[in-house]
């Protein structure tokens, strides 16, 4: 199996120390009013941790190009969806006339 | 043509055993594309049916023929059967299972268990939504459209949505299947650009399945549960919005009319290129044209919903989209016409059906662009106008696409010829019935009249009936080659390896192949559709 | 198959399925296959979760309000089994790699139980909300959409009701798919400790382990994301 | 109704002419690509139609110049569609300032309409010709569409939401309206006429019958009955907000948002009184769901709508108009 990194179990344990770390922080920011930041921090801290999980746990980093491929337009296509979506929803209050 | 024995050889994967276990369980892919075959046949034959009801009911304008519930259960499962259990699975699931592996030079697809649970899945799904069609019915619309089918309609919507949401997972490990195989099974010397363009069209509608497939079936799956538990997601008495299932619906539905219709671009392909016995023009354009229509297909699908109360800013980046969407499929059909320049043109069968794919399918394409079309779209969409746009995209091109290829690849499957006169017959009445059924309903929907009506008022009744006519011609067009293509496959004569003298790994090996197709891994050597060279001689061990 | 195995110039191993040329081959696409599976999955939850985007943009009280209904402490405890599972799971991958058979049986079994609790705990959760809708009497805090939903009596302020049960139909939907999940992967997870412990996996054949630890860990992610979208909404 | 074999719908609308223009743009452009297509496939079929079997004939590999050809073109007469269609589909919803504004009500399986002198009509609308008329058109149960082909207009009537079409008659007779999304049994009965006439016609047309209250009356009344009133006072002692000149206002929510009184919001301020409180005011205002029906709340839109303060009539051309969960 020339292709599979073996990867020590020391990083498993530094991704999993980092992981815990990250959901104390979210919960942390969430005693705290920051207006609309705090779904931006929930946001940007759920993504990292995914990253790390799918880097290491899932051994993306050690993969072969395609798997980036794969993962890369599985996210994209949801960014599409979620995007194409909010054209209509975040536009609909600029709409042309009044109703009345 | 050929030079071989005209006999079928001693060994092949049809002999392989004929009790019902070593169909039931077989992980051969050319026998779970048969075992397609003919399920999905079946399934056309119910939806024909459901048809022949729908245009039966539209010959009167009164509705007298039958009342209101059958006719809007008649085209609800017309429509059902149709697009979810014949078309999605049509070629990819038959010719596209049956072949790939042989086109890529492979012993078997990646997953050869998960092919036999995806046709499992596929006839439990279909088991199950035809019991709610038959016990009760379905009168929905095939889309489904809330409140309508979460409130108020009164039939089987549940468990019919739950046999959808199942057979999605048949498309979608398909899909899977497909894609594994074609990164990781080709033949030494296979490169990407040496691949045939049937297996780069079912390559992009694998990527369709694989990204699109599960987010209508989380849609249909919340219906259920809006339905079943009271669940609110779209309920507008609980502010839920019912346009946010249309947006969601059509993510995947939009793209679905390209899964129907990539593969049997993919099959054109094939076929202009061997009957006009001339390398494809512009080989890699049509292979990343399949690209492209997956791709940006997926960017438009907000232009069924123009009159819904879509923020107008929306809708203009959606018609945008579309109109980008057009312009591969446009590349292609200029590609397809210049290969038969200077080419040495053969007039059989399959390439009778791509003359027909062509031509319907140019007008199919063309009048998408006034659906596309903001200004124009509003008068048309929910009209006729749309019923004969979708059927010459679906029927005029993927269904003539789907005859050509089981037409073309019949003597590779059974190994045997069917009778090329009753091809030619049968190629005709369903062009001729097939333009007399929808051409008429283009006029119909531009005068106004809107889809879906079980009556109608009286000055729409000669187009109708002009259509209900097409029908029945189309009807018998059909019946043809059902019938001799089953007669072939005990009576036919044997037709060797290559009858046509095609190019392609698939015509290297005998007719019908082996159960492990190849007897060595095959070494690709040659460009693709390299016709100037005579074919290769088949190695027979 | 025999001829094709030695015509990759391999030994034959007895995992080695007839189509492959060689494992490595069939490593890759049992691996891509996974992946593929995945990329499926992202937008099977996609589906959910734009869903989701478009109310909680629309009725962002009453999405603050619904969480407020649940409890962050049990939620993060969860995340954290959950975190916690995926390092067993890893440990697990890690270990056929290396060839410890029994450390392998270990971390899968502990992975099996970390799983375990987690559903335990939201069996819990769900009963919780789902006890007060039971029998005829009156309904107060039945938080499952529906006629008997009845969140009034706790406190939901500025927000309607209708808004508060779209929010817990999204959460019904969304945590009870991604248990569904779970609950799938403990039977796969029991039959791969099985074959573990007869000794089928070792440095050069683990894939099944590998691609069902890539399937676990998807499952973690989506509660990553589940987790301060449901729970953590609006100042606590 | 031409009873004959038509090929093309009547006009009767201002915008229908500006539509089949368009139309005919698009038909005479892909009918030339298509025709040209057919010939060419055609052609070369015959023409170089297999004559021996052991014909090969000479290999083309392709041309960029060609491939390049055949995508800008149809490409470049695409963006022309796609303006030229931009333009009509503003054009279709933007309805003229003065325009006279017709409730529509989709409920299976009828319609329900009303015009602002308060005569209601059900499946048939009365118009005068040449006068512009805009439709505040809702639905009180699934999604309905309202058809007009002679006017080449259709808009969906959305439960919870207001959507907006308007049209010009040219013409005097009578017109089809239809149902033109799918809602059940009826569906293909849900059809009803839309009758054009001359002004002084229409005016003996509204005068007959019984005078009926307009829908600004009504809801006056209906302001009254329902105890509106007793919050919602003309000065400000009330427990509610003042209505008098708030619609097509900015109004600022205790959310700290900020928020266009129109009538979206006015309807869930009905409906779901909770969602978004005024500042400065408590949530004690009860739901009338259920108390309500769609045309009852179309009235009391209409009312407080004429509260306006004429100063600032001149509302603000840019104002949400779409329903529930837009914001």
């Amino acid at each position: 199996m020339s292709s599979e990194h073996v990867v020590s179990w020391k990083v498993y344990l530094a991704v999993f120390l980092a992981l815990v770390a990250l959901t104390v922080i979210t919960v942390e920011v969430t005693g705290h009013d920051f207006g609309p930041f705090n779904l931006v921090v929930a946001l940007a801290v759920a993504v990292t941790k995914a990253t790390l999980v799918v880097l290491y746990f899932m051994h993306a980093r050690y993969s072969e190009r395609l798997t980036h491929v794969v993962i890369a337009s599985s996210v994209a296509f949801l960014v599409i969806l979620v995007f194409l979506l909010l054209t209509d929803y975040l536009s609909r209050p600029w709409s042309l006339v009044a109703v009345g | 043509m050929t030079s071989e024995s005209r006999t079928l050889p001693a060994d092949h994967y049809l002999k392989s055993g004929w009790d019902l276990k070593s169909w039931l369980l077989t992980t051969d892919h050319k026998r779970i594309g048969l075992m397609y075959l003919v399920s999905i046949t079946l399934m056309f034959a119910i939806g024909s049916i459901y048809a022949g009801i729908v245009r039966w009911n539209l010959l009167v304008p009164n509705g007298s023929q039958m009342s209101a519930e059958a006719y809007n259960k008649a085209f609800t499962g017309h429509g059902v059967v149709m697009v979810f259990f014949f078309l999605i699975p049509s070629i990819p699931a038959t010719l596209g299972n049956f072949l790939i592996p042989l086109m890529i030079g492979a012993k078997d697809l990646a997953f050869p268990r998960i092919n036999l649970l995806s046709w499992y899945i596929y006839v439990i799904g279909a088991a199950l939504t035809m019991y709610a069609l038959l016990t009760g019915g379905l009168e929905t619309g095939w889309t489904f459209y809330t409140p309508y089918s979460t409130v108020f309609a009164e039939s089987n919507v549940a468990v019919a949505a739950v046999g959808i949401f199942i057979a999605g997972f048949s498309s979608i490990l398909t899909g899977l299947n497909f894609i594994v195989t074609i990164h990781k099974m080709r033949a030494p010397g296979l490169t990407w650009f040496r691949l045939p363009l049937f297996v780069w069209a079912h390559y992009a509608t694998a990527i369709i399945q694989i990204l699109g497939t599960p987010v209508v079936a989380i849609t249909i799956l919340l219906v259920a549960l809006e339905r079943l538990f009271h669940f609110g997601f779209f309920d507008p008495n609980r502010g839920g919005d019912p346009i946010l299932f249309q947006h969601l619906f059509w993510f995947y539905s939009h793209p679905a009319v390209y899964i129907m219709i990539l593969p049997s671009m993919g099959v054109i392909s094939e076929i202009v290129t061997c009957f006009s016995r001339k390398r494809i023009f512009g080989y890699s354009f049509i292979a990343m044209s399949s690209l492209a229509i997956a791709v940006i297909g997926f960017l438009v699908w907000a232009h069924h919903m123009f009159v819904t109360g879509l923020s107008v800013y929306s809708a203009m980046v959606f018609s945008a989209l579309t109109y980008l969407v057009a312009v591969p499929s446009a590349i292609k059909t200029f590609n397809w016409t210049a290969t038969l320049f200077r080419g040495s043109v053969q007039w059989d069968t399959p390439m009778i059906y791509v003359f027909c794919f062509i031509g319907l399918f140019l007008i199919g394409g063309l009048t998408g662009l006034f659906l596309g079309n903001l200004g124009t779209d509003v008068h048309l969409t929910d009209t006729y106008f749309v019923v004969a746009h979708f059927h010459y995209i679906m029927v005029g091109g993927a269904i003539m696409g789907y005859l050509g290829g089981l037409h073309f690849w019949w003597p590779k499957i059974t190994g045997r010829k069917y009778v090329e006169s009753w091809g030619k017959v049968s190629s005709l009445l369903v062009f001729v019935g097939f333009n007399l059924t929808f051409f008429p309903q283009f006029v119909l929907g531009y005068l106004g009249m809107p889809r879906r009506y079980w009556s109608y008022p009286e000055e729409f009744q000669i187009l109708n009936v002009l259509s209900t006519a097409g029908a029945t011609i189309l009807g018998f067009g059909y019946l043809f080659p059902f019938s001799y293509l089953t007669h072939s496959v005990f009576r036919g004569e044997p037709a060797g390896d290559n009858p046509w003298g095609a190019k392609g790994l698939e015509w290297t090996t005998q007719s019908p192949p082996k159960t492990h197709n190849f007897d060595a891994v095959p070494v690709v050597d040659e460009e693709p559709y390299d016709y100037a060279s005579p074919p290769k001689e088949t190695v027979r061990v | 198959m025999s001829e094709l195995a030695a015509h990759a110039g391999e030994a034959h191993h007895e995992a080695l399925q007839h189509h492959f040329t060689s494992l490595e081959q069939q490593r890759a696409a049992s691996s891509l296959g996974m992946w593929v599976f995945i990329a499926q999955e992202v937008l099977f939850f996609g589906g959910l979760f734009a869903t989701y985007t478009v109310y909680r943009h629309a009725y962002p009280e009453a999405f603050s309000a619904g969480s407020h209904h649940l409890s962050w402490k049990i939620g993060f405890f969860n995340t954290l089994v959950l975190i916690g599972s995926s390092l067993t799971m890893a440990l697990g991958v890690y270990s056929a790699a290396i060839g410890k058979k029994n450390r392998v049986v270990g971390f899968i079994l502990a992975t099996i139980l970390l799983g375990s609790v987690f559903l335990g705990v939201k069996y819990f959760e769900y009963g919780e909300k789902i006890r007060p809708c039971l029998g005829d009497g009156p309904h107060t805090g039945c938080l499952v959409p529906g006629a008997r939903f009845d969140a009034a009596s706790l406190h939901v302020k500025g927000a309607d009701l209708g808004h508060v049960q779209i929010y817990f139909s999204l959460y019904f939907a969304m945590t009870g798919l991604h248990a569904l999940h779970m609950i799938i992967g403990v039977p796969i997870l029991l039959t791969i400790a099985y074959f573990a412990w007869r000794g089928r996996y070792g440095p050069e054949y683990h894939t099944p382990v590998e691609i069902v630890g890539l399937y676990w860990h998807f499952v973690d992610i989506v509660w990553i994301f589940l987790f301060p979208l449901l729970y953590l909404i609006g100042a606590h | 109704m031409n009873p004959a074999f038509p090929l093309v719908p009547v006009r009767a609308s201002s915008v229908a002419s500006e539509v089949d223009a368009l139309f005919l743009f698009i038909l005479t452009v892909t009918g030339i690509a298509a025709v040209g297509i057919w010939i060419a496939l055609l052609y070369f079929a015959i023409r170089y139609r297999r004559r021996s079997d052991d014909e090969r004939p000479a290999e083309i590999e392709g041309s960029l110049v060609l491939e390049l050809t055949w995508t800008i073109i149809p490409f470049l007469l695409m963006i022309a569609m796609f303006v030229w269609g931009a333009k009509v589909f503003f054009h279709l919803n933007r309805p003229p300032d003065d325009a006279m504004t017709v409730s529509v009500v989709g409920k299976r399986w009828m319609w329900k309409l009303q015009h602002p002198t308060g005569q209601r009509e059900v499946n048939q609308l009365h118009v005068p010709v040449g006068r512009a008329v805009k439709l505040v058109i809702t639905s009180e149960d699934t999604i309905h569409s309202f058809y007009v082909p002679a006017f080449r207009i259709k808009k969906d009537a959305v439960p919870g939401r207001y959507n907006l079409a308007w049209f010009q008659a040219t013409r005097t007779g009578t017109y089809h309206l239809f149902c033109a999304e799918y809602c059940g049994t009826e569906h293909s009965r849900m059809t009803g006429s839309i009758v054009v006439m001359e002004p002084e016609e229409y005016q003996v047309w509204l005068a007959g019958g019984p005078a009926p209250e307009s829908p600004v009356l009504q809801g006056e009344k209906l302001f009254t009955d329902l105890n509106c009133i007793t919050c919602h006072r003309m000065d400000d002692a009330g427990r509610g907000p003042v209505l008098r000149g708030v619609f097509g206002r900015s109004v600022k929510l205790a959310s700290g948002e900020e928020i266009t009184a129109d009538a979206a919001y006015v309807r869930e301020s009905i409906l779901i009184p909770t969602a978004k409180v005024v500042a400065g005011y408590q949530p004690v205002m009860p739901t009338y769901q259920g108390q309500v029906n769609e045309e009852q709340i179309l009235a009391l839109i209409a009312y407080i709508e004429s509260l306006r303060i004429p100063a600032s009539a001149a509302a603000p051309a840019r104002t949400p108009t779409s329903g529930a969960p837009s914001r």
